[in-house]
């Protein structure tokens, strides 16, 4: 517990926090269909408040019955919404740890898909994500904005909340009206700084004369939108003093981007560096004597205290990190950091599912979002028996983790030196280092529940036999898969092998990428750093395609371009005989032909199962996990390894 | 409005630490601010407030002469109400003698001189207590904590000051025996531009000797030697040496890892070295990801060979100032 | 015996206890002592006083509860201990004496028995931080000083070497001739363990107690409005360059940042010296001389 | 004889050492109290339940002026099972005035309070020093070697107070019975609340607050655990039988954190903040495992003569030191008036002992110690009353209720527990308590 001002209290307004850690406003998917707050909410804040951290800011609740841009938004103007306010700030009460609501309407942010009425923005521009072009509102409307706010502070404060936060940031009306690139009005709410920011100080005005004296108050408020002619920092500045200047705010939050267009600078992954939104915080925090809060991929609370020591900000967001640890502040608070399960900043499970409308979870903590289920709780079991899993990636050490975690007596034996199979892989290459946290988060883990480990061992029947166990877990993996259209063609290679080490292309490459995710990319960049010519070559309309959900597609983008890296779509690999390779177009059916030194795949794997099925047929009891029962990505693996080793 | 004056140390054509800091805070306060250098090679100083301001007035002096220093300096102040000074060595010597020759009260080791109100730390960094002013004083201000952005390039033009040299007469200011240049194998890591790091991989066998060999290489680059915390915690390298978040918080320029995997608290300790060269038999560890040079090798066995390639010759001119 | 040495110190609580939210400081008496710098000056005042055979008097400036400590440091072998109670100067609302008014109640203290060859201080205070007493006692002494030294070195009496930190990782060794003021770091010396017996006899002795005159007038026009948790300074930090937003992205994403293009290579012990001596040279920070 | 500095040593500046002191400083002596800690009670961070009636001796109107944290208003007994709980509170307006039953207190304040009073009597007090050893002429111990240079102290009497395992008695030679399992680990963690919160949780007022005693919250190893409140802290704690935790895979803080979550003792302590852990050795083997108390020269008490009594629901130690301490005072001063230091001149103090409290609590409460570690009462006691009780309270219309023996006895058959082992242990207890 070596930072001072971190474990610091420190007063907003009313409310006290006992550290400077923020657990800020985030979206969950977590709300039902028709807009209420759930009891997944409430255990999931209350796991984060019994971890320690100083303050919940809630994700954001829609004031008004035009803003519902997702599905499973919080619906604040609804007043049915107060009996899940209760259970949720109940729930955290009883750690005693403060919790606001942030409040916010969308704006032209917006579909009207969900609300089937137009969408309200300051003027008719169309914002770029959603594409349409909204109603610019009226001044009763705004108003009638203003009012609505008012009404769903009241609302949170019926609910038990302490505070209310005001989102006008990356995606709100607010912010809408506060950017000179989506207000064009000429009346009094545009024009001039002092005009754009009306409706800001007027919902101030409003929610305050409803809240009292005894709610705090704060403003998230975006320094730099990253969109041509938007928000810049010195204009955030500006806004910030206004704000200071009413007198009614107790605290600014901050962020950086525009949720619908510069989103991967938002929720930034860890192909960008750590505090790289922290001139915000910075540049506002000189200006206004308000306590300031700073986001922007903290993972560690040493880094942490390094921003409130150096000034940047009063307090810190964490909230990937308080994702994948949820008891990430208790840990670093007793000197105990090693432990820290470390958020990889990988948006594979968090961020990731939230564009694909499904609830947030995480992809090495099986009981984020599942609290309320009792995933990841300890059951101590009355007849532990002794369990042998078979290969230390993340499905098998995650079956180890959470058999031991219930008091069976486990052993993982890894035929290689080292545990993480393909996650030590894929982080190996510039960018990705962070993935492979995951790897020493499971082994620390499992060291920490009493799993024996044993590298260099290989399994097979008669081993077992010999060993005896009660239960064996199968989790070897997967193995690349040499695709038809190769044959016997030199030079072609799975992206292991070159992550691996084992082949080493040279010259001109092509990387076919038939899986859509890091694999192919990552290969690809990493031969360009050993000055390869590399072309990327998917069937799909784009290459990488599900990085776009991760928000890794923009910095795939930049850095190929940087690299000269050529990426070449719609095209299915057909045949590769002497050293030409046939690529054919498939919208249009025409061939293409390529010359590369070499080809490296990245395509479907598969199973390692031999194991799996000899013991079956020996009648031992066996489960398998991971690649061997079905090649997915890390979270699948980890899901099938708690769901296994949990169920013992 | 207060008019303020910067005056900073120099030695041997540098700034002493926090003048850049200084000259800002000053000219944020008094876009009219008066800078002046005194010192050995204070022309060559004052360009390292490029950027900063547009003027600097100079006072060439030899060595180090507090009491002479401050007797000559009394006449250059006259005039400003605010006068600030760097609260590291040198400034801080000088302060205090200036002050009680001038009857104006000092404030020293500020962390900010803001307007009319000066902040200074209380109870070790705790509190900070605002004290307000209504005459001339003298301010050190405490450096590393600003910071300074230059606005440009540009370098300041210079004035030699003609004030009355009274160096010859008799003072009992100390007399300078010997500078000694920084010691890599005992400065502050935060401060090393060149660090060789020792991890865990380094403690089997006869730790000692490997890390006694870590330090002989240190020092034959040049660079200071730390370690990861694995290592210091059992006592082969001492804890001021520990790179990482829990240790010491470097910055260099050059790193280079034997043996270390390259935890986050590690690698979050590391700042951004724009080279970095990894030893290890594990290619997958995220130093070897993030190294520019990754060495797939045993590293003690490399270290012999570096022993043996570099000898335990001290660093050359070159590798001192390189 | 011509010469004298004098050490000053301070009372200070080592642990206070700060309240985070109001700025409060609540002092326990129990946690208050001398700070390593301070012991350190004592010691090493006591070894060059045998060293010169010569006195070493401690000089205190502190409440009454210093007695305490004081009877330490005469256990320990001052020769006599005095302490300055601060009464006038200590002025509201800081309660502190200014770091020249202390500094003119000491040289007043010192100078009251006879000239002094060395006068030796901790580096800082733990309370109050400057570390700009012993200047001012340099000046108000018209002695030669050295601040924040690292080593002492006695020669014959009346001359002292000493190190000093410049910063930077450069020090300077520096001659000094009495009198002189020398205020060290706390690594410097560890102050010597009381004999038992001295330690039983220190417990009734009398301590000598001057009382501080009034304060300076050049105090008069400073005066402190407020006291509160210290909420550290924005360091300047700068926002990412360009007009475009674009260019403002690739800033912050640092993914234009040339590199060395990364490199991975399976070495032998001797080919991996080589390499990585061939990659240091090739960077600039190596001759082609070395090795 | 060799000339002595002192007539009496006093080593450890804690309760007793400073009860010594005072007691021996008013008889007239010349007093030496040497303190290992910069200040007495440095060691012990936070807390202690303290009941002060041997006070009353020592410091009149002592409640004027000792710095305590809250009166002890209320004590319950909490019997828990895994999912169970059963507890008996007592509450009493008598003891919220003087002259008080018991209190809390911070020990470095309330042992910086004592050895000032000793002061104040006379007796010198050196802090920062060490007793390395002890001074022995044929056989008889004539004074103390400590870790300062020209550290010997000779004197008529030394009485030894430094603590539990006490150094200097094993060093005369004095204990017979070490035995680990008559030592317990004592754990403890100091939790924040604000005051009001203490006070509405725990239905007290002002500086009133509660001690709580628990039995079957250590997961089958012999020991107890406690609960009481300071000002703005809670001490939550548990005391375990050394030898049994070692043959158990489970650390002292696991078992601490699984009390914390109990569903009992989770609403006490929700949202506090942890403020310190704390670990401590503590004899808890009452009369049995006492050290021989005197030899030539020399005395010994509090702690180090293991008199802090863990007889199940008290865990008044700093009572008995304190009044160890006043004997061994008292006992110093009778044999250097009579002139003989001998063992057989410091007998007194052993019969000082047994006239006041101290002994006799020990002798009567001897077999309380071995009963409260127990089996039965460990494991078998909580889980059978509480089940009785669950189900007298258990709503099970339309059937109707078996009366109260019908249910005590078909729970005592279902714990195994035999009726005569039953009437044995309450016999036991009976005449302990009684």
């Amino acid at each position: 517990m070596s930072e001072r001002l971190l474990w610091s209290p420190l007063r907003l307004g009313p409310v006290t926090v006992r550290n400077r850690l923020v657990f800020s406003a985030h979206l969950t998917n977590y709300a039902t269909q028709d807009g209420m707050p759930s009891e997944q909410h409430a255990e999931y804040y209350a796991a984060r408040a019994a971890g320690g951290t100083g303050l919940i800011i809630t994700e954001e609740h829609s004031t008004h019955p035009t803003d519902w841009p997702y599905e499973k938004l919080i619906h604040g103007f609804n007043p049915k919404v107060i009996a899940g306010y209760r259970r949720m700030t109940d729930a955290v009460h009883r750690h005693r740890t403060p919790i606001f609501a942030q409040i916010n309407h969308n704006g032209g942010q917006a579909s009207s898909m969900y609300s089937r009425l137009p969408v309200w923005a300051p003027s008719p521009v169309a914002d770029p994500l959603f594409r349409e072009v909204p109603k610019a509102v009226s001044v009763t409307e705004i108003a009638d904005i203003v009012e609505s706010y008012a009404d769903v502070a009241a609302r949170c404060a019926e609910g038990g909340f302490d505070g209310i936060e005001l989102q006008c940031s990356h995606s709100s009306i607010v912010r809408g009206f506060l950017s000179p690139a989506t207000n064009r009005r000429t009346d009094a709410y545009g024009g001039s700084l002092a005009n754009r920011a009306r409706i800001l100080v007027e919902i101030v005005d409003a929610v305050r004369s409803v809240i009292g004296p005894s709610l705090a108050l704060g403003v998230r408020l975006c320094g730099d939108e990253l969109i041509e002619g938007g928000t810049t920092i010195d204009e955030a500045v500006e806004v910030a003093k206004i704000v200071e200047s009413t007198q009614q705010v107790d605290y600014i939050n901050t962020s950086i981007g525009v949720a619908t267009a510069s989103l991967f600078m938002i929720e930034a992954s860890m192909h960008i560096p750590p505090n790289y939104a922290m001139f915000i915080p910075s540049a506002i925090r000189k200006a206004v004597n308000l306590p300031v809060v700073g986001v922007g991929r903290f993972k560690d609370p040493i880094q942490a205290e390094r921003a409130l020591v150096e000034g940047h900000c009063d307090l810190v967001g964490v909230v990937r990190g308080q994702i994948a640890d949820a008891e990430f502040a208790a840990k670093a608070h007793s000197g105990h950091t090693d432990d820290t399960r470390l958020c990889l900043s990988c948006n594979q499970e968090c961020v990731g599912r939230m564009g694909l409308n499904r609830w947030l979870g995480c992809i090495e903590n099986p009981r984020a979002g599942r609290e309320a289920l009792g995933v990841g709780e300890v059951r101590l079991s009355t007849k532990p028996i002794d369990m042998l899993v078979v290969g230390a990636g993340p499905a098998g050490m995650q079956a180890a983790i959470a058999a031991a975690r219930n008091g069976h007596r486990v052993t993982v034996c890894e035929r290689s030196p080292e545990s993480g199979g393909q996650v030590r892989l894929a982080a190996s290459v510039p960018n990705r280092a962070e993935f492979g946290d995951l790897v020493r988060n499971q082994l620390s883990e499992a060291r920490r529940v009493g799993v024996t480990i044993e590298f260099g061992v290989a399994i097979d029947p008669d081993e077992v036999a010999r060993r005896a166990p009660n239960m064996v877990v199968v989790a070897t993996g997967s193995t690349p898969a040499r695709p038809w259209w190769a044959g016997d063609a030199p030079n072609v290679c799975d992206v292991r092998d070159v992550l691996e080490g084992t082949v080493h292309p040279e010259g001109s490459v092509v990387v076919i990428d038939e899986i859509g995710f890091h694999h192919a990319t990552s290969v690809a960049e990493l031969l360009a750093d050993r000055g390869c010519k590399v072309e990327v070559v998917t069937p799909g309309m784009v290459v990488g395609q599900d990085l776009g959900i991760t928000l890794d597609m923009e910095n795939w983008w930049i850095r190929a371009g940087a690299k000269a890296i050529v990426q070449s779509t719609d095209l299915v690999p057909m045949g590769m005989v002497d050293g030409v390779l046939t690529l054919q177009h498939h919208p249009t059916g025409t061939d293409a032909h390529r010359s590369p030194d070499w080809v490296v795949c990245a395509v479907p794997p598969n199973p390692l199962d031999d194991l799996y099925h000899q013991l079956r047929g020996a009648g031992v009891r066996t489960e398998r996990v991971g690649d061997c029962l079905a090649p997915r990505r890390a979270h699948a693996a980890v899901i099938d390894g708690e769901r296994v080793g949990a169920a013992v | 409005m207060a008019t303020y004056l910067a005056l900073l140390p120099s030695r041997e054509g540098s700034l002493v630490a926090g003048g850049d800091e200084v000259v800002a805070e000053a000219r944020e306060l008094d876009p009219a601010a008066r800078v002046v250098i005194i010192g050995r090679g204070a022309e060559n100083a004052a360009t390292e407030l490029a950027g900063l301001c547009e003027s600097v007035e100079l006072i060439e002096r030899d060595s180090f002469e507090p009491s002479r220093w401050s007797d000559d300096l009394v006449d250059v102040i006259v005039g400003a109400d605010v006068v600030v000074i760097p609260a590291s060595p040198d400034g801080r010597d000088l302060a205090p003698r200036l002050a009680a020759l001038t009857g104006r009260p000092l404030i020293a080791g500020a962390l900010s001189v803001q307007g009319g109100q000066i902040v200074v730390a209380r109870q070790g960094g705790l509190l900070e207590e605002h004290v307000q002013f209504d005459g001339p004083i003298i301010v050190t201000l405490q450096p590393h904590v600003r910071g300074a952005l230059a606005e440009s390039e540009l370098a300041p033009t210079t004035t030699t000051l003609a004030v009355s040299d009274t160096s010859g007469t008799r003072s009992n200011d100390a007399r300078l025996i010997e500078v000694f240049p920084p010691d890599p194998a005992t400065m502050d890591l935060a401060e090393a531009s060149r660090l060789v790091g020792g991890g865990a991989g380094l403690m089997s066998g006869d730790a000692a000797a490997r890390f006694a060999q870590l330090g002989a290489v240190a020092v034959a680059l040049g660079a200071s030697m730390g370690a990861t915390r694995v290592v210091t915690d059992a006592g082969w390298v001492s804890h001021d040496r520990q790179i990482g978040t829990t240790g010491v918080v470097v910055a260099p320029q050059v790193y280079v890892a034997f043996a270390i995997s390259g935890a986050v608290q590690h690698t979050a300790g590391l700042g951004h070295p724009e080279h970095i060269i990894s030893v290890n038999t594990d290619p997958h560890c995220p130093m070897m990801a993030m190294a520019d040079l990754a060495v797939v090798a045993d590293a003690t066995a490399t270290l012999d060979a570096l022993v043996d390639r570099l000898g335990a010759a001290a660093p050359t001119e070159s590798a001192m100032t390189a | 015996m011509n010469g004298r040495i004098v050490a000053c110190v301070k009372w200070v609580d080592l642990r206070p206890e700060v309240d985070s939210l109001t700025g409060h400081v609540v002092h326990d008496e129990r946690t208050s002592g001398w700070s390593p710098a301070d012991l350190a000056a004592v010691e090493l005042g006591l070894t060059i006083a045998e060293a010169w055979s010569v006195s070493c008097d401690v000089i205190c400036c502190g409440p009454a509860a210093a007695e305490r400590g004081l009877r330490e440091l005469l256990a320990a072998g001052a020769t006599s201990v005095t302490r300055i109670d601060p009464g006038s100067i200590e002025h509201a609302p800081s309660h502190h004496a200014s770091s020249a008014d202390v500094a003119a109640a000491l040289t007043q203290a010192v100078t009251n028995s006879g000239p002094v060859t060395l006068v030796l201080c901790g580096d800082y205070s733990l309370d109050r931080g400057t570390g700009s007493v012993p200047a001012f006692l340099a000046h108000h002494l018209s002695a030669s000083q050295a601040l924040g030294v690292t080593a002492v070195d006695p020669a014959e009496l009346g001359r002292v070497l000493v190190t000093r930190r410049l910063g930077g990782g450069r020090s300077e060794r520096l001659e000094l001739r009495g009198p002189m003021v020398v205020s060290v770091e706390g690594s410097v010396a560890r102050l010597r363990r009381a004999g038992l017996r001295a330690t039983m006899n220190a417990t009734d002795a009398t301590i000598d107690v001057i009382e501080a005159s009034g304060s300076s007038s050049t105090t008069h026009h400073v005066r402190t409005v407020s006291t509160l948790p210290l909420r550290p300074r924005p360091r300047s930090l700068p926002a990412p360059p360009g007009d475009d937003a674009r260019d403002r992205i690739l800033s912050l994403t640092g993914a234009l940042v040339d590199r060395t293009p990364p490199r991975t290579i399976h070495a032998t012990a001797d080919e991996a010296a080589d390499a990585i001596i061939g990659q240091l040279r090739q960077w600039g920070y190596l001759d082609a001389t070395d090795s | 004889m060799t000339a002595h500095d002192a007539d009496v040593i006093v080593v450890g500046a804690g309760p007793a050492g400073s009860a010594a002191a005072i007691t021996a400083a008013r008889a007239g002596l010349d007093v030496v109290l040497i303190e290992r800690g910069p200040f007495p009670g440095s060691k012990n961070m936070y807390g202690g339940v303290i009941y002060g009636r041997v006070l009353d001796g020592l410091v009149p109107s002592w409640w004027e002026v000792a710095p305590i944290q809250r009166w002890i208003t209320r004590r319950s007994t909490m019997l828990l099972t895994a999912n169970q709980a059963l507890t008996v509170d007592f509450r009493s307006d008598n003891w919220a005035e003087p002259p008080y039953n018991g209190a809390t207190a911070y020990r470095p304040e309330f042992d910086s309070w004592l050895a000032d009073v000793a002061v104040d009597a006379g007796a010198q007090l050196i802090c920062s020093t060490t007793v390395t050893g002890l001074i022995r002429e044929h056989g008889r111990v004539v004074g103390v070697r400590t870790d300062r240079p020209d550290g010997d102290l000779r004197a008529r009497v030394v009485i030894a107070a430094d603590g539990v395992n006490s150094f200097l008695a094993k060093e005369a030679g004095l204990y017979h019975h070490a035995e680990p399992e008559h030592y317990t680990l004592g754990i403890k963690e100091t939790l924040a609340l604000p005051r009001e919160v203490i006070e509405e949780r725990f239905g007290v007022r002002g500086n009133h607050g509660l001690d709580i005693e628990i039995l079957g919250c250590t997961d089958g190893i012999p020991g107890g655990g406690f609960l009481y409140t300071n000002l703005d802290t809670i001490a939550l704690g548990l005391v375990l039988q050394l030898p049994a935790l070692a043959a158990q895979s489970k650390r002292p803080e696991e078992l601490l954190a699984e009390l914390k979550t109990h569903s009992a003792i989770a609403p006490l302590i929700e949202g506090a903040e942890v403020k310190e852990y704390s670990a401590h050795l503590i004899p808890e083997a009452g009369f049995h495992m006492m050290p021989d108390l005197v030899t030539d020269g020399m005395l010994v008490a509090g702690d180090a003569a293991a008199m802090c009594l863990a007889a199940g629901i008290w865990l008044e130690g700093v009572n008995f030191a304190i009044g160890a301490g006043m004997a061994a005072g008292q006992a110093a001063a009778e044999a250097i008036r009579l002139d003989d230091t001998s063992a057989a001149g410091l007998e007194c103090y052993i019969r000082r002992l047994a006239q006041n409290f101290v002994l006799s609590d020990h002798r009567k409460l001897a077999e309380i110690p071995g009963l409260v570690m127990s089996d039965r009462v460990q494991q078998q006691y909580p889980s059978l009353v509480a089940n009785i009780v669950e189900r007298i309270f258990t709503v099970t219309n339309p059937q109707p209720k078996p009366g109260f023996n019908a249910i005590a006895r078909s729970e005592l058959k279902a714990s195994g527990i035999r009726v005569r082992e039953l009437v044995q242990d309450g016999w036991k207890g009976l005449r302990g308590f009684g």
